[in-house]
């Protein structure tokens, strides 16, 4: 099987402070994954703020340009691509969405401004007629339809719809893969779940790889195929989604795990926090630059002293 | 404390940067000036009246060194520098010998001394009024001041100052309108002298105050009255905080950074304005004197001044910038 | 509604729902152009009744911080930026203590100590401290005159999963300490969960449901609770989550009768017409639904996971 | 935009009164158009003559109808302030929205050009091109270096926004929806900035039109050209005051300040309207 994306060693360090006091801090410490090419899935990066998954977010996007290391997207490399055709094509497969609906589209231009723009440069479409098809069809694929969006501004649209609206604007230049950074956690409750099902409709009937960024690991279980969780730029543990947080090896993934506030003994009062995962996970971090990821079988990798 | 050295070593070099800029633009101005100078000025000089020869030839030996025509442009521009440097801009001409510099630097107090006095009550008052206004919103005399604020805030300096002449010099001539002293008083530490100097000051500081209160008054007000929807001042209510402390060390404090901000990217403006007024009122400083070199054709006076201005402003700059990390424990130092 | 002595009561609700304008009635803090249009909020301190959409400026102004405190959504907006802690504490917990200075100093070092915050805190500026410290500070802020009664709006909303249960415990252990009543708003269903003893779920500006936590999450009696309850995905469980479709409705102009019902799987045409009235469906247990009594859990519960909760 | 005028026109009062008096100002300049004398010529009536039905704002020592010849020199003040007011937009548009979207060392070097052009103290500078130029500053040229003084403040508050409106997430929407930098920078930021352009406009005029006062008064332009300056340089040439013909200075100052009102309330206004933390600072900035 030949790679669809493939992140390669990749590290990102941002300079801090000016010219006399320059220190650099690790955004993102030698990122290792690949997804391949024919069996979509959903790929779920985990961290807290700080733990560098925006930062690898932004650099497979193409947004930022890695430190060391390479990304390759079908075996060619994707940074120096900022402007021009090699970077359209790559603009088509590779789609972001983003954190906040409310904030995805500018409030004072239509919605559909932006799906018909993408349409257009990505898929070179000009024609009214197959615009409106392609649009259409985006849209219907999120559970919408061109007739609700058109000529609509953002705020005539709820959250939800906004989100969805932004998904179909990635859609409809079919792209291979999707980035979505936190993509559910500024929608109201009672909608959310309504997005993180539809991307697991895009896996499954659209055959569209998703990238998901999130720091809730209760809608990571319950959509990805595998996981990988970072903590302050290190990936600590990767395999499986199920196997991983069924059974979490490294102490800082126990300890996310153990923080998850459970709504399943809802009424109890279990709040004690997991003070010695907290220590062990503080160790680990502490001890890192020592330590290195380990092969367990079965695709899953977990970081260990030696 | 090593943190603040480094940040106050960058701002440093940024005025290092600004001084060289703006005397190098002079002297670029200067240069490429359509009119040359020299033998116009000698011709004044030697046909007014009978100096020596060897002050006519010191005279045109400077000049020439300033101008420098028999030299490549980039050895004019060294020269330049290196009698700036020395502070030797030559002699000035409408007060034929004495160095420009010297008429520049004696005038230079009383600009300084009026502007510092002016900026000072102008800032203080105009943002104590405006903080109150801005959390008594509903303040029948503030109201009021706010509207006497945006009439006069818009009117330039020059206009404020003629008009004050115009009251107390025709209308109602209680206060002196020319001068930083009356005539008949030496200049010396006396009481008489001070008292005078100060009687003088009262307008031109005045007019001055008129003109830049309103900006300060005006952003205050606007600044307190978004400052005080702000969570902490919210939160500060609600938790029964004293009104007092809550309008000094939550509103107006958070109010006095931007405003100090405000004032360094103004001061360019303000030593205008304040060149301006001192013309008006033909008070000793910079502005009279900067219009008596031009009317004169003194160029060495004119350049000299120019760059004095830019050195003056960006130092005032300079410090403005050193005292705002001590105000805003914010700012990254280093 | 009602806050008993020493219980937490959680609200729940989206953006919108009114839930922010509800708690401002609470602290007595509405300030035009908003307006309290009727009702009343009556508080019980030390045997003192006090009425907070009424009293007076300086009476409210007596409760404050020493019986009725706050902690304000945003940890990084609520201090002053420019005040260091220890001026900020003086500022709101001098005048209630009455303590002078050195008596003051040691009770706030003791109650620092006794949040497990160093004592190196008080000089710090609030933007010297990280998020999860800065929000352990503003419970310290809030608790030190041992008040009876704290609101708590959206606490924990910025924070990360570990540090929001570390700060969610040190509250809730806080109050178990000081025998408070705390009203705990968020919309963050898993954190009711954990914290409060009961729960009150507002839509659209009203209280549909409000009972016992537990009871709450395994026995809803109003559907849009039943939804809020069964979208929570867990860990260990996979089974598909319903979702709620729609959108919440504008608090200008809110729907005739329910204000759910357009978006309600079991709306009949009564619930279009007229609006259902709070009524008692179990022990401390009150629903405002037509059809309270065939609401169902939309997810049920893994008899296993339930079991080893309990 | 013209909802945004037709709501501030509707609510806003201050915004109302600056409508009313610059229209009134810009109709009063208009006259020219229509004067019976030409500005440039003096005595054709007779001097000193106080305001009457015949000469409404009287006559000046030079022999001029003082009403006919300040409709000139309105006009031409306002052009002048109009043309460094646009030139000066142009620039600190183009560099204030390079700065902001492109950012990096792009913005870094921008901002260190913009900082220094902050700090020069702006008065001796003209006067130091004045004495270089002497006759040949006319209106254009003095309008020319206007406007390559007075950009900085703005170009670094449309920058500030532009850096805000380059980390919203709709800007990355844009980016990947295929637009062009120029087409971001020009479609979709824009409007956000048309604001601020129109209220520092105002700003800017004021402060122009102060400085060519100023230098008028001191008789350091084109002295046959009528302008506000000049007018007022020549009334003092003649002592006005002195002599008693206090129409010729009273009448012009109270005109030029009902156009600074003016202005400045419209500024103010949509200031306000913007966002009131937007500083009013920039309007005292370069008061002269």
């Amino acid at each position: 099987m030949s790679a669809l994306l493939h992140v390669d060693g990749v590290s990102k360090y941002f300079a801090m402070g000016g010219l006399l006091s320059r220190t650099q801090t690790a955004a993102v410490r030698d990122a290792n994954f690949r997804l391949e090419q024919g069996t979509p899935e959903i790929f779920t990066i985990v961290g807290e703020s700080g733990s560098g998954k925006t930062t690898l977010a932004r650099m497979i996007l193409g947004l930022e340009t890695p430190t060391e290391g390479e990304i390759r997207y079908k075996g060619n490399p994707i940074s120096g691509l900022s402007f021009g055709a090699a970077r359209r094509a790559f603009m088509t497969d590779v789609q972001p969405v983003f954190q906040n609906p409310f904030e995805a589209f500018n409030p004072l231009k239509r919605v559909d401004r932006y799906i018909e723009s993408t349409a257009k440069v990505f898929r070179g479409i000009t024609a009214r007629a197959d615009l409106d098809a392609a649009m259409d069809e985006a849209l219907a694929s999120v559970g919408l339809s061109l007739a609700e969006v058109r000529g609509r501004y953002p705020h005539e649209l709820s959250g939800g719809q906004l989100q969805r609206a932004a998904i179909a604007r990635a859609l409809v230049c079919k792209p291979k893969v999707l980035i979505a950074d936190e993509p559910v956690s500024m929608v109201d409750a009672s909608l959310r779940m309504a997005i993180v099902n539809l991307l697991r409709t895009l896996r499954d009937d659209l055959g569209v790889s998703v990238i998901y960024i999130t720091h809730d690991l209760a809608t990571a279980y319950y959509i990805s195929d595998r996981i990988m969780i970072m903590q302050k730029g290190r990936v600590v543990e990767m395999g499986a989604a199920r196997q991983v947080l069924d059974d979490p090896q490294h102490p800082y993934s126990r300890l996310l795990k153990a923080s998850v506030l459970s709504v399943t003994d809802a009424g109890q009062g279990n709040l004690e926090p997991a003070r010695d995962l907290m220590e062990a996970s503080r160790t680990a971090l502490e001890h890192a630059d020592a330590s290195r990821l380990v092969e367990q079988g079965e695709g899953r990798l977990v970081r260990m002293a030696g | 404390m090593r943190a603040y050295l480094i940040f106050a070593l960058k701002r440093l070099l940024q005025l290092a940067v600004v001084v060289f800029a703006g005397v190098s633009a002079a002297f670029v101005v200067a240069h490429f000036s359509p009119i040359s100078p020299i033998e116009t000025i000698i011709g004044r000089v030697a046909g007014q009246s009978s100096f020596s020869p060897t002050a006519v030839e010191s005279l045109r030996q400077t000049l020439t060194e300033l101008f420098g025509y028999d030299q490549p442009l980039t050895q004019q521009y060294l020269n330049f520098w290196s009698r700036f440097v020395r502070g030797d801009l030559g002699p000035s001409l409408i007060a034929f010998p004495t160095p420009a510099m010297e008429l520049v630097m004696r005038a230079l107090p009383w600009t300084v001394g009026l502007l510092t006095v002016a900026i000072i009550m102008a800032w203080l008052l105009g943002n104590i009024l405006g903080g109150l206004a801005g959390y008594y919103q509903n303040n029948r005399p503030l109201k009021a001041f706010g509207i006497v604020a945006i009439g006069i805030q818009p009117i330039p300096y020059y206009i404020i100052a003629f008009l004050l002449v115009i009251i107390f010099g025709y209308l109602w001539p209680v206060l002196p309108i020319s001068g930083g002293f009356a005539m008949a008083v030496r200049p010396a530490w006396s009481f008489d002298f001070i008292f005078s100097v100060l009687h003088h000051a009262i307008l031109p500081a005045l007019s001055l105050v008129l003109a830049g209160i309103g900006t300060w008054f005006l952003g205050m007000r606007a600044l307190v009255s978004n400052i005080v929807t702000e969570d902490y001042v919210t939160y500060a209510e609600l938790g029964g905080v004293n009104r007092g402390t809550i309008v000094m060390g939550y509103v107006t404090r958070n109010a006095l950074i931007p405003q100090l901000t405000a004032l360094a990217m103004a001061l360019g403006g303000i030593f205008s304005g304040t060149i301006i007024t001192e013309q008006v009122f033909s008070y000793p400083g910079l502005g009279t004197l900067l219009i008596r070199a031009v009317n004169g054709g003194d160029t060495g006076l004119v350049l000299a001044v120019s760059c004095v201005s830019v050195i003056a402003v960006a130092s005032a700059i300079f410090i403005i910038d050193l005292l705002h990390p001590l105000l805003d424990p914010r700012v990254k130092v280093g | 509604m009602q806050v008993e002595r020493d219980e937490i009561y959680g609200i729940a609700g989206e953006s919108s729902s009114g839930k922010t304008s509800f708690i401002k009635v609470l602290a007595a803090a509405i300030r035009p152009p908003l307006r309290v249009v009727g009702g009343s909020v009556e508080y019980n301190f030390a045997g003192q009744r006090i009425d907070s959409t009424k009293a007076s400026e300086a009476e409210i102004k007596a409760i404050r911080w020493r019986h009725l405190s706050y902690i304000m959504q945003g940890s990084m907006s609520v201090l002053n930026p420019v005040r260091r802690i220890e001026k900020t504490f003086g500022d709101f917990a001098r005048s209630p203590l009455g303590l002078d200075c050195r008596a003051f100093r040691e009770r706030i070092e003791e109650h620092l100590d006794h949040l497990k915050l160093p004592k190196s805190v008080l000089r710090a500026y609030p933007h010297e401290l990280s998020g999860g410290m800065r929000q352990r500070v503003t419970i310290g802020l809030a608790t030190v005159c041992r008040p009876e009664f704290m609101i708590a709006d959206e606490p924990t909303t910025a924070l990360d999963v570990v540090v929001q249960k570390d700060v969610l415990s040190l509250l809730r252990n806080v109050q178990k300490e000081m025998g408070a009543s705390i009203v705990f708003v968020t919309h963050d269903m898993s954190v009711h969960a954990n914290i409060a003893d009961r729960i009150g779920i507002i839509y659209a500006g009203r209280l549909v449901e409000e009972g016992p936590t537990r009871t709450l999450f395994t026995e809803p009696k109003h559907p849009y609770t039943a939804h809020l309850v069964a979208s929570l995905p867990v860990i260990g469980d996979t089974r598909p989550r319903p979702s709620l479709e729609g959108r919440p409705p504008s608090l200008a102009d809110p729907p005739q009768g329910c204000r759910f019902h357009p978006r309600c799987p079991l709306a009949i045409d009564r619930c279009k017409r007229e609006v259902p009235p709070l009524e008692t469906v179990g022990t401390r247990h009150r629903s405002a639904c037509w059809r309270a009594q065939e609401v169902e859990p939309l997810v049920r519960p893994e008899a296993t996971v339930a079991g080893a909760g309990a | 935009m013209l909802t945004t005028f037709r709501d501030l026109f509707r609510y806003n009062i201050e915004f109302r009164i600056g409508v009313v008096l610059v229209s009134l100002i810009v109709i009063f300049s208009c006259l020219s158009f229509f004067s019976p004398y030409v500005p440039e010529q003096i005595y054709t009536v007779i001097p000193d003559q106080p305001p009457s039905l015949e000469h409404w704002f009287g006559t000046n020592s030079r022999g001029q109808d003082l009403f006919w010849n300040l409709t000139f020199a309105f006009r031409n003040t306002l052009v002048f302030g109009l043309i460094v007011a646009v030139l000066s937009r142009i620039i600190s548009i183009v560099v204030g929205m390079t700065a902001g979207y492109l950012s990096g060392w792009v913005d870094r070097g921008l901002m260190f050009v913009n900082d220094i052009f902050v700090a020069l103290p702006i008065f001796p500078i003209l006067i130091l091109f004045y004495f270089v130029l002497r006759n040949d500053l006319d209106t254009y040229t003095l309008a020319l270096i206007m406007a390559c003084l007075g950009w900085p403040f703005d170009a670094r508050l449309i920058r500030s926004v532009g850096l805000g409106l380059r980390h919203r997430e709709f800007t990355r929407q844009a980016i990947f929806a295929g637009m062009s930098p120029a087409k971001i920078m020009f479609e979709e930021h824009l409007p956000y900035v048309m604001p601020i352009i129109f209220s520092t406009a105002m700003a800017n005029m004021i402060w122009s039109i102060g400085f060519e006062v100023t230098l008028g008064v001191l008789g350091f332009t084109n002295l046959n050209v009528p302008t506000i300056g000049t007018t007022l340089y020549w009334a003092n040439n003649h002592s006005a005051m002195v002599v008693g013909t206090w129409w010729w200075v009273i009448i012009p100052v109270i005109l030029i300040i009902l156009t600074f009102i003016g202005l400045f309330l419209l500024a103010v206004s949509m200031n306000e309207h913007i966002d009131p933390r937007s500083r009013l600072r920039r309007m005292g900035g370069g008061n002269g």
